[in-house]
């Protein structure tokens, strides 16, 4: 079932508030080091393979920086 | 110096405000008239946050800062907002930990500390803004040391009173990075 | 004599507790939070009562209930919460209810912004509300005035049985200051409320009371308000003056505005420009006489305002039109610089040299 | 001979103002009853806002506040705050209360305030000349739906006792009505409750009165009473909605 | 052109309904209820909107909600009610929406009394809401201007995008005179309304607000409507003459105290004594230019309100100071007679002679 | 590749103003995604009071009104009777919808308009610095209530679904809330099913949502999430108060 | 039972409204032929001795134009 | 006469107002000017209630009535309340079937009609109010009986026109009831 998702953030407009980290079912968001523009560390994805596309994380953020994207069937 | 006028910048939450009333009790305490304007907002929280301290030997009439003498940048928005507000041979001071570009202004007397690594180092991140003001301190005469110990006492609640050796330190090692020259 | 560095905001909160009150309603607004939020812990420590009501207009209420029973009340907001008092303020100026309320202002109309502003003066001054009626209108320029204004509100109030309303602003609300605490806190000899509701037993009954359905009835009561605010007037002008002896321009500001004018002033007065600065501290009444006196010598006034220009009007009526009256004003939470009305005191100067 | 009825300590010699068979004149009697039987219980302060008893102050021997329209409960609150040992009640209107003072009545009754509410609800706006209420029924014909209340257009009337009840905050909550005199010694007992509640502490009593208003209905005095119970109990129907002991009888 | 016998209070809303107005919510209060309740059974007869609001806070609100959209729509109510709307008012300016309020002024300050009053000038012309902003006053003297200013009143909220005031009082609301029905009913040629919100297709959004909180913005948004309001300035003073032509004592009056002058003068003029009547029919602007004018002659001016005092004011300024201004008031809802007035007009004509 | 998740179109491109983790941009989301979806239903109209909210006009990608505080559902009245066939909403906080605008919603709800009301629960005043709400829960410690909310002195929290459900003219009630992926897919349900009342003319919905204020609770943005289900919930059962089909369901 | 009861009418207050006269149990209560002060028929009693003293006529009285005694076991 | 002022007072429910009105429909008709005002007000129902009329050649300045030409008094508090203010020598006109007091002018000319009465008589005591204004219209010629009529005709709302033979009967009787000189 892994492997299906394509993730797209925004990582200059992320706040950095970890809903998505903690939502992620695979458990594969984490911060990221460097602060962004805004003085945040924006979120990024760890392992990308494992994403399932499940849409969670972007359900969850309030800031619309992810933008999710799902193999269909493939 | 009749006046002495400092603007404080930064995120919110990196204590900027309350360096700022740190410095207005301070000038209080050594018998100076004092104002203390912060910015105030419906901006996002987390956004940037600043304030101004004049510290006078006369009366004060406007409280505005027009032209600072001081500018404390605690980032980088903070450095590109306020640094036309300082006046011709003032002081700049950024915190290198956050602030990542280069002062635009030439005539100033520009001093890089690297008040998050030093806040680090004592082991707790929050006082990088007592570190800059350590540095201001050492800066600028019309400030003694003790006056500032004064004023923390003062700003800080009572419950917190066991990290005024804390505060202290950092203090002094914003003081000493001046001493150290790590002027830019 | 005490010295403590205070919020502008807390300084009217503590002033309050110190002139006895312990009755505040209020609605939050910025910027003048800090009253609210002061009082919410300050009250129950003298144990006075705080409530954040549901609404301004709730909160005005309130204060006509307390203010009924003789006790010493408080509300504060800004701008557009002012403008929701309008109907209460009416009502407590046409029942003779002594109540103590603060506007710090800020930029309007509509909803406006948050930032320092002036705008409220024909509001507070010539009466939001409706009808013949006049609030006593008190303009703070510092902390310390904010404190000791606050004071002084409350024994206006009790003393002519009448609302008054202390002006401050956005800046004068958050910047801190030292504040000298004076001893003496106020009137030694405050008035007795015989007229005060408070569930009569052995006296006759007291009535509060704005209706009264017979014109020729209404038309006297209105007759001894008129009376009253005359007597007002006469005793209740302030105003403080800097530099006015000689001057030949004088400018004309309150709060803010004549903080930044008097730093303009001294500018002024260092490059050899005779100009003065007349303070209102009373906006109402307007100190008419000083402004008059002080203007004597005057060959120009300049009027400076956070605002399109509103005692403007008051300041012609107050010299007569007998002589020019510019004008200078920022609007919407800008607060003018002593530079920008240095710049106007010299083109001004120039036009009379 | 016993007096068994007669003029209350509680009310002054004036005589109202009232239309013929307005029952605002009956209340007003029941409210000065009980305030005399209280006795020591309580020097009082009345508060009547604008309706048609804003004349109020000069009814009640006691002392007494005029305020502005619907804003009663928060004057009363800052008069209770500041005389907590004092009875205090207001006397609104159902315009008054249920329309411009909505806010204040159900704030006052949050916050568990710690007076009597003396509601009079007689389905119009008497004071103005007989505008439509919150509480007009639906097909009521008056001076503003000229064609009777279209519920499409102007709403469903307001339900205060059963709106109130949902929430935390009031101790007692009860509507009655004059229409008879079995149902006139029933509101008497009402608002003794609500003023014994006041008096224990117990927190915000309000109690609801259908009324007459024969003037704007249009109606004569005793019409007036039987379309009060043929067309106002129907939707309004009696009852204590609380009590401090929680015995609420949705029925009465 | 027809002639009809009307209330003052039906004829403004018979004329809002011929000016297109489809839209109308109020709440009740003495003496304008004939304006709810013509319009109660009026507007559903043209497929307009009537609803009788739960407050006058609401109403306006509703008012501010229909103008944005574009919508003609008006509220009405008098003295206290209007206090109620001050905060709306000042947000209806400051986003610049065009909508006509009537006030039917009557006796105050606080719950007052319901006869004709003219205390609410300050109100409706210094602005009771908060900020820099203003409201086009009219002020009728006639059941036939009730009629053709309501007319007035939304051909100029459009074309200006701003409030309109009316201004009458309880006289004129409750009597019966005759009014023509003129054919023509108002602009040609209204204005387009590119900025209404009404669900945007096939366009840019539209955005209706009145909140800048970069001060900056908030003082370029100010100055724009204090452009704006020079604009009205130069181009609305209205008003009407009576013996001005050679007057000594030239008397300033509007609406009904106006009509009591005029019989006044007349009076004087019987006896001898030149005397003349200055009508502001718009109060904000005033009429200044008029006013000079008009005032040329004089030797002294005699201003006359039913108030303590408040157009004098204005007046003052409009003659620079240059004439002694007198002033004869009734307050608390009496109607001053002629007898009256005359009897000041001889006191002052004595003075001068 | 489908595209699961993006910026809805009746959202603009402006990055929020909102704190780190603070839940009303999910619900901006998730009502711009509902509006979406109406596609041809509507051309909308939006109205904002004051509130964190207040720029919502900058936000949402549609014709918007800002509103006075408290007032949006009289402006949303003025809208809609202008513009039956337009989809009108307001997005309200509690301090805006239930203290100083509790009369405005109640009477917009009798009157049964057919608009929607979002009305955004977070127990707070989020954009004056985090004073005590209507909603405020007891002993919920803010900057007017620093010792807790004492119910004896500032009364008890108002649950505004609960009290608007004992009146005829609302035709849908909803609370719901944003805590976790499975309520947010809820409240986008009830929110749907709002809009679907509106367009289908029966009137007068709302939909309350739990939301968090971070940055005024002085919890991270998770904490936040927890402190709202373990304190919130129990205080403000989800449910549905009342549906056009009468399928109440008080615990959803 | 009859005849216990007394009642004072104050005639000039009386608003003619003719509650009391529907609601008194022994119908003993009329209309008054000539206008009072102000303008309105005034209540009477007609026959004095009826009159129980049961009070209903000064319970629905909305102008306390009646007082009502009543014999104590006389 | 340039201007005829009349006032019109007596309870409410006697039709004081539409007498009045009444009186201005027929002024205009006739093409004069006219001014109708009522008493308004929060009083008792059922107290009283007045209006005033003028009905002039030119303009009306002032539209209040200070000096009446004429009163039409429906009961005694009337009478009392606006006797002063007639002028000298203006028309006291008395409904007698409610006014059993004396006038105290002597100044004037005073008419008594029993108008209840009349109207008993012709069957409808809701017309008193034409009754005193059919003897108004006997004694005052500026109102033609036919403005009255057609008056009369405006004001009443039409389904009540059936009632205008009966209205005409009362303006008739009132009018008879001068010429039979019951003047006091
Ligand atoms: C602010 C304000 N708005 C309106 C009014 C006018 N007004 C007076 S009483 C009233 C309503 C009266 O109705 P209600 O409260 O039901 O009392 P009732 O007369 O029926 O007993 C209104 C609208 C007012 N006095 N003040
Ligand atoms: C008349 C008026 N009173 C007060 C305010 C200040 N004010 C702005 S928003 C707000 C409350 C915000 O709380 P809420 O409605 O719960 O929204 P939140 O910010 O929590 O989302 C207040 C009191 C105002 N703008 N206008
Ligand atoms: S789409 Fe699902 S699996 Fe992929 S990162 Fe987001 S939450 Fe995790
Ligand atoms: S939820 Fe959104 S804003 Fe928060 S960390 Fe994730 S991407 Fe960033
Ligand atoms: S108008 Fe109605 S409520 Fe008012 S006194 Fe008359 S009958 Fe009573
Ligand atoms: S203050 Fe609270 S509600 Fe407002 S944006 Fe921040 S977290 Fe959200
Ligand atoms: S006391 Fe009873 S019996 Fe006697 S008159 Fe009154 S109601 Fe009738
Ligand atoms: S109830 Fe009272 S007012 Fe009415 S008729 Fe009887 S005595 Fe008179
Ligand atoms: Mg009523
Ligand atoms: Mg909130």
């Amino acid at each position: 079932m892994a492997g299906k998702g394509k993730l797209t953030i925004a990582r200059d407009r992320c706040k950095g508030c970890g809903l998505c980290i903690h939502f992620c079912p695979k458990g594969i968001l984490k911060e990221f080091l460097e602060l962004n523009r805004l003085g945040y560390r924006p979120v990024s994805l760890e392992e990308e393979g494992e994403c399932t596309g499940c849409g969670i994380c972007a359900l969850m953020c309030p800031d619309m920086v992810i933008q999710v994207e799902r193999g269909e069937g493939a | 110096m009749e006046a002495f006028r400092v603007i404080v910048s930064g995120f919110g939450g990196q204590g900027v405000l309350l360096v700022g009333q740190i410095l207005a009790y301070a000038g209080m305490f050594s018998g100076k008239h004092v104002a203390w304007i912060p910015s105030y907002g419906a901006e996002m929280r987390g956004g940037t946050a600043n304030c101004s301290v004049i510290i006078s030997e006369g009366e004060i009439s406007s409280p505005l800062v027009e032209k600072a003498d001081a500018l404390l940048a605690f980032n980088g928005p903070s450095l590109e907002k306020f640094e036309p507000s300082l006046r011709e041979g003032g002081l700049l001071l950024m915190n290198t930990s956050m602030v990542t570009g280069e002062p635009r202004r030439r005539d100033v007397r520009s001093f890089g500390i690297p008040a998050n690594d030093l806040a680090d180092r004592l082991g707790n991140s929050r006082v990088a803004n007592i570190v800059m003001l350590g540095a201001l301190a050492e800066l600028e005469p019309v400030l003694s040391f003790e006056s500032i110990m004064e004023a923390m006492r003062m700003v800080l609640p009572e419950r917190h009173h066991h990290l005024l050796p804390l505060n202290q330190e950092a203090l002094k090692a914003g003081a000493e990075s001046i001493k150290e020259g790590v002027g830019v | 004599m005490k010295t403590r560095l205070m919020k502008g905001n807390e300084a009217v909160g503590e002033a309050a507790v110190s002139a006895g009150c312990r009755h505040y309603y209020g609605y939050p607004i910025t910027p003048q939070n800090e009253i609210p939020e002061y009082l919410s812990y300050r009250m129950p420590e003298v144990g006075g009562v705080f409530i954040q009501s549901e609404s301004e207009i709730a909160a005005i209420n309130m204060v006509y209930g307390t203010s009924s029973t003789g006790a010493r009340v408080m509300t504060s907001s800004s701008s557009p919460g002012i403008s929701l008092k309008a109907e209460g303020i009416s009502y407590l100026a046409g029942s003779e209810l002594p109540a103590v309320i603060v506007n710090m202002m800020r930029g309007g109309p509509g909803l406006g912004g948050i930032q320092p502003a002036q705008g409220d003066y024909f509001q507070a001054v010539k009466g939001g509300g409706h009808g013949d009626y006049r609030v006593i209108v008190l303009a703070a320029a510092s902390v310390q005035e904010l404190y000791t204004f606050t004071l002084l509100a409350f024994d206006l109030a009790d003393r002519y049985r009448n609302p008054v309303m202390l002006l401050g602003d956005g800046l004068l609300g958050q910047m801190m200051e030292e504040v000298e605490i004076p001893q003496d806190l106020g009137d030694d000899n405050p008035p007795g409320k015989p007229w005060a509701v408070t569930g009569c037993r052995g006296r006759g009954r007291n009535i509060i009371n704005s209706l009264y359905l017979d014109p020729h009835k209404l038309e006297a009561h209105n007759r001894k308000l008129q009376e009253k605010y005359k007597g007002i007037m006469e005793r209740e002008q302030r105003f403080q003056e800097h530099h006015t002896e000689d001057c030949e321009l004088l400018l004309v500001a309150y709060g803010t505005a004549a903080r930044v004018s008097r730093g303009a002033v001294d500018e002024a007065r260092a490059l050899g420009i005779k100009a003065g600065l007349f303070r209102p501290q009373t906006l109402w009444p307007f100190p008419n006489r000083g402004l008059k006196e002080a203007a004597r010598r005057a060959r120009a006034l300049l009027v400076v305002e956070m605002s399109s220009g509103q005692m403007v009007e008051d300041v012609n009526l107050g010299v007569q039109c007998r002589l020019p009256v510019h004008f200078y004003g920022r609007m919407g939470g800008i607060v003018p610089s002593a530079g920008e009305v240095l710049e106007e005191i010299k083109r001004i100067e120039g036009g009379l040299a | 001979m016993k007096v068994i009825a007669k003029r209350p300590e509680s009310l002054t010699q004036q005589a109202f103002h009232y239309c013929p068979g307005c029952t605002h004149g009956i209340i007003h009697r029941l409210v000065a009853e009980v305030i005399d039987e209280l006795g020591e219980g309580g020097p009082a302060v009345g508060i009547a806002p604008v309706g048609c008893s804003v004349l109020a102050y000069e009814y009640f021997n006691l002392d007494m506040i005029q305020a502005s329209h619907g804003r009663a409960p928060a004057v009363a609150t800052g008069v209770k705050r500041a005389l907590p040992d004092c009875i205090v009640f207001t006397y609104q209107g159902d315009g008054d209360l249920a329309a411009i003072g909505l806010s204040e009545i159900v704030h006052a009754a949050l916050r568990g305030e710690n007076f009597t509410v003396i509601f009079v609800n007689n389905a119009i706006y008497g004071m103005t000349g007989g505008q439509i209420a919150p509480t007009t029924l639906p097909g009521q014909k008056t001076t503003t739906s000229p064609l009777g209340r279209d519920t499409v257009l102007s709403g469903n009337p307001i339900k205060v006792c059963e709106l109130l009840a949902t929430q935390e905050g009031p101790a007692y909550l009860s509507r009655v009505s004059v229409h008879s005199p079995a149902q006139v010694r029933r509101a008497r007992k009402a608002i003794q409750k609500a003023f014994e509640v006041q008096r224990k502490k117990q927190g915000f009593s309000l109690v609801e009165i259908l009324s007459t208003c024969p003037t704007n209905w249009g109606l004569d005095p005793l019409k007036s009473l039987e379309w009060l119970e043929k067309e106002m109990l129907p939707r309004y129907p009696l009852g204590e909605f609380r009590t401090p002991g929680g015995e609420e009888n949705g029925s009465l």
